[in-house]
């Protein structure tokens, strides 16, 4: 099972990333992605990951790794941003391919519940001018716990 | 001994910087290393949600390192990514 | 909220629909996507989708309108093919976009629970020359029957 | 009266054809539609899974539909889509 995490330093394409996984993985019915990007027209004028390199991308891998022990997939991959972002370019995406498509559903959902709450990125934002760092959401952490009672 | 500290998140703005080299004599301990900080940023990196980790390898939250020769030591705020 | 739906007679680019889609929900922090494909490699030659014309899409645009209903959405789009289609092309695309990702990720699960069990198309393979039509699966009624019981 | 008879899904393999028309006398109730139908396809139509429109209109699972002229009665196997 083919699983790859990357840690994109500029711009990425999800769409592209989208045709190759799904050409890649033309033996699974079902192909979920979760795109999360930088919203426009709430003030945010810039965007900011930064990620510590012995940890964050092992880390990465290593959620890959779990996600696709933990359901029955033909193939995953993370793609996430470090650096500056502007509204509108995205994040972070996640690619699940799967036979049955409850399988690839519940793979990226995890996937992400696990990158926002436990991967080694921080996180700051521009707002008239100023970077202000962000604390984490408490709905991350409740995101997160409902892994722990189910499959 | 060289020890080279790293800032994650807004400790690097507690810091004012992304890392910083220290000479101490090995082994060195935390309270060493932060005895031989401002009083502002070793307060800020006493906080005890951060995690520590030694040259990569993530610490267990309650673990008190003795630092060797040339260390890499990062303080690492709650993580806020994706 | 926008919410649209659209049976496709021929070939589409569900890369090219995310982009668009994408792009016109540049509100939304997160976008999630289902993408269901005719196998490669089963056997299977080709793949054929009947509908009913007056019931068909408007029951998927009942659908879209039930699912923005249901999640806190900023957009849905349901894409379904008719027709002849082979190993590998699209045969269907759900997209939703919403603020929060856990709306998003339950309004695509929920739209493909209820495509695959309630929208009018009737299926058959070509296998090795035959056309066979194919009876309803119970795991797609299993699916549906989750939805009565929770949000 | 005329009427048109629409067969979806593997009903289509049981008719021979898509659709087809028909003439009774109006109204005409459903067993005087299958009446005129050969028995094999009758049988097929008496399925009870199955489910019946009207001119693109589902009726429930338990009608007795009074066809008028010009209607379009269509045959609704469980769907298999998606």
């Amino acid at each position: 099972m083919a699983c790859e995490a990357s840690l994109a330093e500029s711009a990425f394409d999800p769409s592209a990333e989208i045709t190759r996984f799904t050409a890649a993985h033309a033996l699974a019915g079902g192909i979920v992605s979760f795109i999360g990007q930088v919203r426009v027209g709430e003030g945010v004028e810039a965007l900011e990951l930064r990620h510590y390199a012995p940890l964050t991308l092992p880390g990465m891998v290593a959620l890959a790794e779990a996600t696709v022990t933990r359901w029955a997939l033909d193939g995953l991959s993370i793609i996430h941003r470090s650096g500056v972002m502007l509204p509108g370019e995205p994040i972070v995406l996640v690619l699940a391919a799967a036979r049955h498509r409850r399988d690839a559903f519940a793979a990226a959902d995890y996937a992400m519940d696990h990158l926002k709450s436990e991967s080694w990125f921080w996180k700051r934002e521009k707002i008239a001018g100023i970077w202000r760092w962000i604390e984490p959401r408490a709905q991350d952490y409740a995101d997160l716990a409902r892994w722990d009672r189910s499959v | 001994m060289p020890l080279r500290l790293v800032f994650l998140g807004r400790l690097e703005d507690a810091a004012g910087m992304g890392a910083t080299a220290l000479d101490l004599p090995a082994p060195a301990t935390l309270p060493e290393v932060l005895a031989r900080l401002p009083a502002a940023l070793a307060a800020a990196l006493a906080d005890p949600r951060l995690r520590l980790a030694v040259n990569g390898a993530l610490l267990a939250a309650d673990a008190k390192p003795l630092l060797a020769d040339g260390d890499e030591l990062a303080f690492l705020p709650p993580v806020s990514g994706g």
